[in-house]
């Protein structure tokens, strides 16, 4: 019996097309997937089914009965929850509040029971491994790996029928997502359904029974996850076979000799980092692997003048430096992409072209101290032809982006950048299978030509696919440094959390 | 640039407020501890503990409703005509000569009514709010042109004064205890009801309060209903303060009150904010103001010594309150 | 879409509504088409248009930005002038100083900003209060006669150029031209735009957000400066009240003109051509003996009236795309 | 019918209301239209909009109740150019081009008048405080200035220990009355230089249980400060007639442009008195001021 029914839904967004003619049906205890490439309209089918957006045609059925949603209030009265891909949250309330916005429980009188509401939550923290102490933090305190968690507590808190993640584990490393599935399985085994959104295959062989592909906005296939293999997913998904993913893509550079490019020693900053060494060489890949909030973004930061250290010392080819600001770090060549796409990325609002060119405006001076349009305008296009950026033309708003090309956006807007250092935080977070391997394959380009590249990333394969070494942390330290052979998953995620952690 | 600006995390905090309350506190003692001495006692004479009472609540009244409003990620800048409206409406009535029982419903409803009209505006016909305030501040004040008629109401009956303002109940002005009233069940609300924490809500993501059920609009709507009636209330105190409704009145005021809420440390975008706070930054504001008098400071000098008392004052605590760095 | 965001919509409306207000007052009183009339409605809108200019950028750059302290700055800007032409300080000399006196005031409003970080509607409205009060201890709070001054002097507000004003010709449109082109046709603006939109993602792009909207209060300060020498110059009179209006009536002449008030977008055309509008309404209400009580009124409206119609135009526009 | 053009310091408060009355009772009498056009806030720049415009309409005779005394000269020239009567009441304009300048009562007389009215209330000495409008408004400031100059020259004992500003708001004069009473404990007097000062000081006073203790006195017109004078807060205040003022313009207007010349001294049907004429400064002067107290508190203006 169907608990959901979705027929014929179509959405568009001007003159693109999102989904056209989707049929989607969920039954209760069973997870899943949906699969498909950046822009295929995952998300957008998300957002159809929460209520966010109202299709042009087609209808929903819950439980039998057919329902138009055009308030999400509607939707989560029906029993149906999500997960969206970019992190909803309320920036200045305590993570407690952001859990139970819009479903508090209350006393008498109307009276939000905060003790209450904390008692319910603290075994699904205990579950998800996250310490209670978490409540009271102000959201825009915590990194976005943090937030994420938040959210996915959010959204298993409402006790809903139907469970929607889009991509919640983008990024989350190994064992947050171990921790998630362990309870997604559980509510399946309850009877829920789960929809689950990822570009991690073999998520989807873990936890999915059946999978879902879109294309452009239609469904090219439904299947059993039993009866797929790797291939077959990818041609269903691009209507081409793609490179097999997750061997080493090239030969490793030779271990580095001389002065790194980027060296930190020491570097101290009280509650996020301490005595942390990073040693960056050029022309190679510096893989960096470590738990949500093991304070690899931070020391990023600090390199990139955002965040100044306490202690310590960075050295830029040799040369002692002290960014004070990222102005001043890039005139260096030092560069960061961040991990927070839309807080710390996109300028939502405003033109694909104007995103893209974000930090070489300066560069395009004309005569008289006018821009150079035309060469902003020519250095877009060949950006969005190079990353292959799924968009109409440079001049639409890249909010209206899907997540993955948006994160092509900010990736190409650094990539293209002449610098010396360059520090990717979660690079391909949200992209899909087949550009992942081309994003791989650009920054082993970079790195090939000269640059040193630092890949922050939550996705052990990932790191494992496009390092030359791999610096591990945990919980603010350095705790291993892994090159050539020594590389491998295991003894990686070993260190990265740590024998007294998975006790504790 | 401060380290909330880059998304780092900072050490654990309890609870929305920020050192900011605790700034206001230590501005506010230093300021009356400085006053107090360098006036030879005049500050703390009755005659302006009471003075200051007064002006205080009266502002601090319609900025409770002001701090709900930017906390929801809007703005009233109409409160001043609304105020000047509200005082000639009523005043018109005591003119015609009807009796306080009946006037006082009338200021509560003309200012409701007010801001009723901003709510519709701004929710119906989807203006964002400062254009529609500031489109209705002149409008507002043509209205009391036009309602005054260039007179102005003298006939305002002498009992609001001794009622508001000369009786005095536990030491403090009846307005005074009427607005610590609103602020202690303003904050309450805030903090501890259903409907106030999804005013936070509300302000710090609005796309994500409509995505978790929680209805804008509504809260929109209560939110300039509510300061328009707590305007109206304002404006028959007012009147109590001086027996007087000009055309002018109220214009000016509603800067005050937004600088005294933003001083307490509400953010202009939304979702942050407490009423302490508004309480505090309207102290604040209005201690500055007095002390200047007290000090016996040279009248022309009056502006400067406000505009580097703010600045320093709070200078000084903003750049702590971002932390440095 | 361009960098601005800035949608045709809201020029095209304002230039319809300037045309119609025309239009309407013709009616009442067909004379209004002179030379004469058209000459008075520039005379009286470009002080405030190019007060507006600045407020455009502040405004534009984000992080609630305003600045209140507009009026003030005009004002002591005259009081300052007319101290050093009273002291003899030839009148060239004296423009300068004052204008270097503008920079540094709008100078002091981006450190208040953007260095003790006070919210810039506390930071302004102190510094509004210290410079008024300024200006009232320097003019001693008197009127500063400037009618005995040279007449090279008076004519920076009395001048005639081509037979047009000559602030008009010689001040306000190529201001208006340069900020134009500084918002639209250089990094800065587009910097400016960029900051307005996302400070966070600005500042992790490698701009420097304190400098850029630090620029735009020096920039604003400066229009303001010289709008207070071209008014002083007009009236043959300094005043330390003389920007009294002028915080208000700018801020919604940027609004209107539709430069949003939470960043990122809008336009000084956008605000020049609000600036006809309301310049022709506020001359033509008086012109046909309107009750001055209604100006006010009628402006409110259009603020309203102009959203309430775009908004349906808008609707309209996106849904014919499909 | 000629047109006559006021344009007031700001439209919307009684004084220039009732001003304005007098100029209609004169429009109907002599034959002449009457507008009536001023900002809403006393501003500079709004007053000198307005002339223009009504100087590009070809109105007969413009004038104005000065927000300034200078700003409007070059706009008074270009009204003689047109051949417009350019005239200035109430608060003047300075230079050569003013065609006709009435004056409500002597400078002097009114500021000597409202301090001999203090002097008898104090008793001739103590501390008083002086609560004045905008900082800027030239006549309240030429006022002050002939009210220390008296208080200096008749009654040493008197000490005026500040001057503070309220501008037209009867809340905020309320406010700094209250401040001054609590700063200066032993003031005996407050004198408010305008309008609303007055009754706002009455106000603050009455507030403070000190009504018969700290006297007020100023310049105000009969229709704010009544409720004070009838309860006591308040013996006297000083003004003149403002319907009698305009009404005189009006007149003065008219004989202008009937190209009449002024008698040192005028009989003016519609007005008691004779009017005196300064031909050297083109202006015609009122009379003298009047003390409002409660004997004729019921006049209304
Ligand atoms: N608000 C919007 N306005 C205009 N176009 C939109 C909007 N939202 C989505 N689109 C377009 O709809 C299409 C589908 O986007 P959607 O976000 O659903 O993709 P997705 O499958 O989730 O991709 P990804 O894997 O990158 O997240 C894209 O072409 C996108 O540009
Ligand atoms: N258990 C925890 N609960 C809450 N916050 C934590 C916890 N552990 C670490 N943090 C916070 O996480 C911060 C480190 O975040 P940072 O973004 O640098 O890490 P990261 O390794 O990049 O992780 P992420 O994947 O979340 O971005 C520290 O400053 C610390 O305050
Ligand atoms: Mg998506
Ligand atoms: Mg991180």
């Amino acid at each position: 019996m169907a608990l959901v029914e979705l027929k014929g839904i179509v959405k568009r967004f001007g003159g693109v097309v999102a989904l056209d003619g989707v049929d989607l049906t969920l039954v209760p205890g069973e997870t899943h997937a949906l699969l498909g490439e950046n822009g295929a309209g995952k998300s957008t089918l998300i957002r159809v089914m929460t209520g966010a957006v109202v299709p042009d045609e087609g209808s929903i059925t819950v439980g039998g009965t057919p329902c138009r949603f055009t308030h999400p209030a509607q939707a989560s009265a029906a029993g149906i929850a999500a997960v969206y891909q970019e992190p909803m949250i309320y920036p200045h309330l305590s993570v407690l509040e952001n859990i139970f916005a819009g479903a508090e429980m209350t006393g008498r009188f109307g009276i939000v029971r905060r003790g209450a509401m904390a008692a319910v939550v603290r075994p699904l923290l205990e579950q998800l491994d996250l310490p209670a102490s978490l409540l009271v933090r102000r959201m825009s305190s915590l990194s976005i790996g943090f937030q994420q968690m938040v959210l996915i507590t959010k959204a298993l808190m409402l006790n809903a029928q139907v469970i929607i993640f889009d991509e919640p584990t983008s990024i989350l490393s190994q064992a947050e997502t171990d921790r998630l599935f362990v309870i997604i399985e559980r509510l399946r085994r309850d009877g829920r359904a789960i929809v689950y959104i990822t570009h991690r295959l073999d998520e989807i062989r873990r936890i999915a029974s059946r999978v879902t592909v879109l294309t452009d906005g239609r469904v090219s296939g439904t299947a059993l996850t039993s009866d797929l293999d790797e291939a077959k997913l990818l041609t269903l998904m691009a209507g081409k076979a793609s490179r097999d993913y997750g061997k080493p893509l090239r030969d490793r550079a030779a271990p580095a000799h001389g002065t790194p490019a980027l060296r930190m020693a020491g570097l101290t900053r009280a509650g996020a980092y301490q005595n942390v060494d990073w040693d960056v060489p050029a022309g190679q890949v510096t893989g960096v692997y470590g738990l949500v909030g093991s304070g690899r973004s931070e020391v990023a930061l600090a390199a990139f003048g955002a965040l100044r250290p306490e202690r310590g010392t960075i050295a830029l080819q040799g040369r002692p430096i002290a960014p004070r600001d990222p102005a001043e770090a890039m005139r260096l060549g030092i560069g960061y992409l961040p991990e927070d796409r839309k807080l710390q990325g996109i300028f939502a609002t405003k033109p694909l072209e104007a995103n893209l060119t974000a930090g070489t405006i300066g560069r395009f001076r004309a005569r008289g101290g006018r821009l150079d349009f035309a060469g902003l305008r020519g250095e877009a296009l060949r950006l969005i032809g190079y990353y292959r950026i799924k968009a109409r033309d440079e001049t639409i708003g890249i909010g209206t982006l899907s997540g993955g090309n948006q994160q092509k956006a900010l990736f190409a807007r650094w990539a293209g950048q002449s610098l010396k250092v360059l520090i990717l935080d979660e690079p391909t977070r949200g992209i899909d299978i087949g550009t992942k391997a081309e994003i791989h394959d650009f920054i082993r380009d970079l790195a090939a030509g000269g640059l040193a590249v630092v890949v922050i990333s939550s996705d052990l394969p990932e790191v494992l696919a496009v390092s030359d070494r791999i610096i591990v942390m945990r919980r603010g330290s350095v705790v291993g440094v892994a090159e050539g052979a020594a590389m491998n998953a295991e003894a990686i995620l070993a260190s990265a959390v740590g024998a007294d952690a998975r006790a504790a | 640039m401060s380290a909330a600006v880059m998304g780092a995390p900072k050490v654990p905090r309890l609870r929305l407020p920020q050192g900011r309350e605790a700034l206001l506190l230590i501005t506010l003692a230093v300021l009356v501890a400085g006053i107090g001495m360098f006036s030879h006692g005049a500050f703390w004479s009755r005659i302006n503990l009471d003075n200051l009472f007064v002006s205080s609540a009266i502002t601090l009244i319609p900025a409770i409703g002001m701090t709900v409003v930017i906390l929801t990620g809007g703005i009233d800048v109409s409160t001043g005509s609304m105020l000047g409206l509200t005082a000639a409406i009523g005043g018109s009535c005591f003119a015609a000569g009807w009796s306080l029982a009946a006037t006082v419903p009338v200021f509560l409803l003309a200012g409701a009514g007010l801001g009723l009209v901003n709510a519709v505006l701004i929710i119906k016909g989807k203006i964002p709010p400062v254009i529609a305030t500031l489109g209705t501040l002149s409008i507002y004040r043509m209205i009391v042109f036009i309602v005054l008629g260039s007179n102005w109401i003298t006939q305002i009956p002498p009992v609001l004064t001794r009622v508001f303002v000369v009786d005095h109940v536990l030491w403090l002005p009846v307005v005074a205890l009427i607005a610590l009233g609103f602020v202690i069940v303003a904050s309450l609300y805030l903090r501890y009801f259903r409907w106030g924490r999804h005013v936070y809500a509300l302000g710090n993501n609005e796309e994500a309060a409509r995505l978790a059920g929680i209805r804008p609009e509504r809260i929109k709507l209560a939110a300039y209903v509510m300061l328009g009636l707590l305007t109206g209330f304002a404006a028959l105190l007012t009147l109590g303060q001086s027996p007087m409704v000009q055309t002018s009145t109220g214009s000016g005021f509603v800067l005050q009150v937004i600088a005294a809420v933003v001083l307490g440390g509400t953010s202009l975008s939304g979702g942050r904010g407490t009423m302490a706070g508004t309480l505090l930054g309207t102290l604040v504001v209005q201690v500055v103001d007095d002390g200047i008098v007290l000090l016996h400071i040279q009248p022309f000098w009056n502006g400067v010594a406000l505009g580097v008392i703010i600045l320093a004052a709070i200078g000084l605590s903003s750049r702590r309150d971002a932390g440095g760095m | 879409m361009h960098a601005s965001g800035f949608d045709r919509t809201r020029p095209l409306l304002l230039a319809a509504m300037a045309v119609l207000a025309l239009a309407g007052f013709a009616i009442g009183h067909p004379d209004i088409l002179s030379g004469a009339n058209f000459d008075s409605m520039a005379v009286f809108g470009v002080e405030i248009g190019m007060i507006a200019l600045g407020q455009t950028l502040v405004i534009s750059g984000g992080d609630s930005g305003i600045d209140l302290s507009v009026g003030a700055i005009a004002g002591l800007a005259q009081v300052v002038l007319g101290r050093l032409l009273h002291a003899d300080v030839a009148w060239p000399l004296a423009v300068a100083v004052t204008l270097g006196a503008g920079l540094g005031l709008g100078a002091i409003n981006a450190l208040a900003v953007t260095w003790l970080r006070i919210a810039p509607i506390i930071a302004t409205l102190a510094t509004l209060f210290g410079y008024a009060g300024l200006a009232l201890v320097l003019s001693g709070g008197t009127n500063i006669d400037l009618t005995q001054q040279s007449s090279w002097f008076l004519a920076l507000g009395q001048g005639r150029v081509l037979g047009l004003p000559f602030q008009l010709i010689a001040l306000y449109l190529p201001l208006l031209a340069m900020f134009a082109f500084l918002q639209h046709g250089t990094g800065y603006g587009r910097a400016l735009y960029l900051t307005g939109t996302n400070d966070r993602a600005a500042a992790l792009a490698g701009l420097r957000v304190g400098r850029l909207r630090g620029a735009a209060y020096v920039l604003c300060g400066l229009t303001a400066t010289i709008a207070g020498i071209v008014g002083a110059a007009r009236l043959g009179t300094a005043r330390p009240d003389a920007g009294m209006n002028d915080n208000l009536i700018s801020i919604a002449i940027v609004v209107l003109g539709g430069t949003g008030i939470f960043g990122g977008t809008g336009s000084v055309v956008g605000t020049a051509l609000a600036t006809v509008v309301i310049a022709i309404v506020d001359y033509g209400l008086s012109y046909n003996d309107f009750n001055p009580i209604y100006q006010a009124g009628v402006i409110g409206v259009i603020l309203i009236g102009v959203i309430l119609v775009e908004n349906p135009v808008l609707a309209w526009r996106a849904r014919r795309f499909k | 019918e000629p047109s006559i053009a006021f344009v007031p310091k700001l439209v919307g408060i009684p004084y220039f209301s009732a001003m304005k009355q007098g100029f209609e009772q004169a429009g109907k009498k002599f034959g002449a239209h009457i507008i009536y056009q001023g900002p809403t806030t006393a501003s500079v720049s709004g007053q000198a909009e307005m002339v223009q415009s009504l100087i590009n309409k070809h109105v007969t005779a413009v004038g104005v109740s000065a927000n300034s005394p200078t700003a409007l000269e070059a706009l008074a020239k270009q009204a003689k150019d047109h051949g417009i009567l350019f005239y200035s009441t109430d608060s003047q304009v300075d230079g050569p081009d003013v065609d006709l300048r009435v004056q409500q009562t002597s400078n002097k007389a009114l500021a000597y008048t409202v301090i001999d009215q203090l002097a008898t209330a104090i008793g001739g000495k103590g501390d008083v405080a002086f609560v004045s409008g905008g900082p800027t408004a030239t006549n309240l400031n030429e006022w002050i200035a002939l009210m220390k100059q008296r208080i200096a020259a008749k009654y040493p004992a008197i000490k005026v220990v500040s001057i503070q500003y309220a501008g037209e708001d009867i809340n905020n004069a309320t406010q700094v009355t209250g401040q001054l009473l609590s700063a200066y404990p032993h003031l005996k007097g407050v004198v408010g230089v305008n309008s609303t000062a007055v009754p706002g000081a009455a106000q603050a006073v009455l507030r403070a249980g000190l009504s018969g203790k700290v006297a007020v006195t100023g310049i105000t017109d009969p229709n704010s400060i009544r409720p004070f004078i009838m309860n006591g807060t308040v013996k006297s205040v000083v003004l003149w007639n403002p319907i009698a003022l305009g009404y005189l313009t009006a007149w003065g207007i008219m004989q202008e442009l009937a190209h009449k010349p002024f008698a040192t001294e005028n009989a003016v049907p519609g007005l008691k008195g004779k009017v005196h004429y300064d031909a050297a400064t083109h202006t015609l002067l009122l009379g003298k001021p009047l003390v409002i107290d409660k004997a004729n508190v019921s006049l209304n203006f």
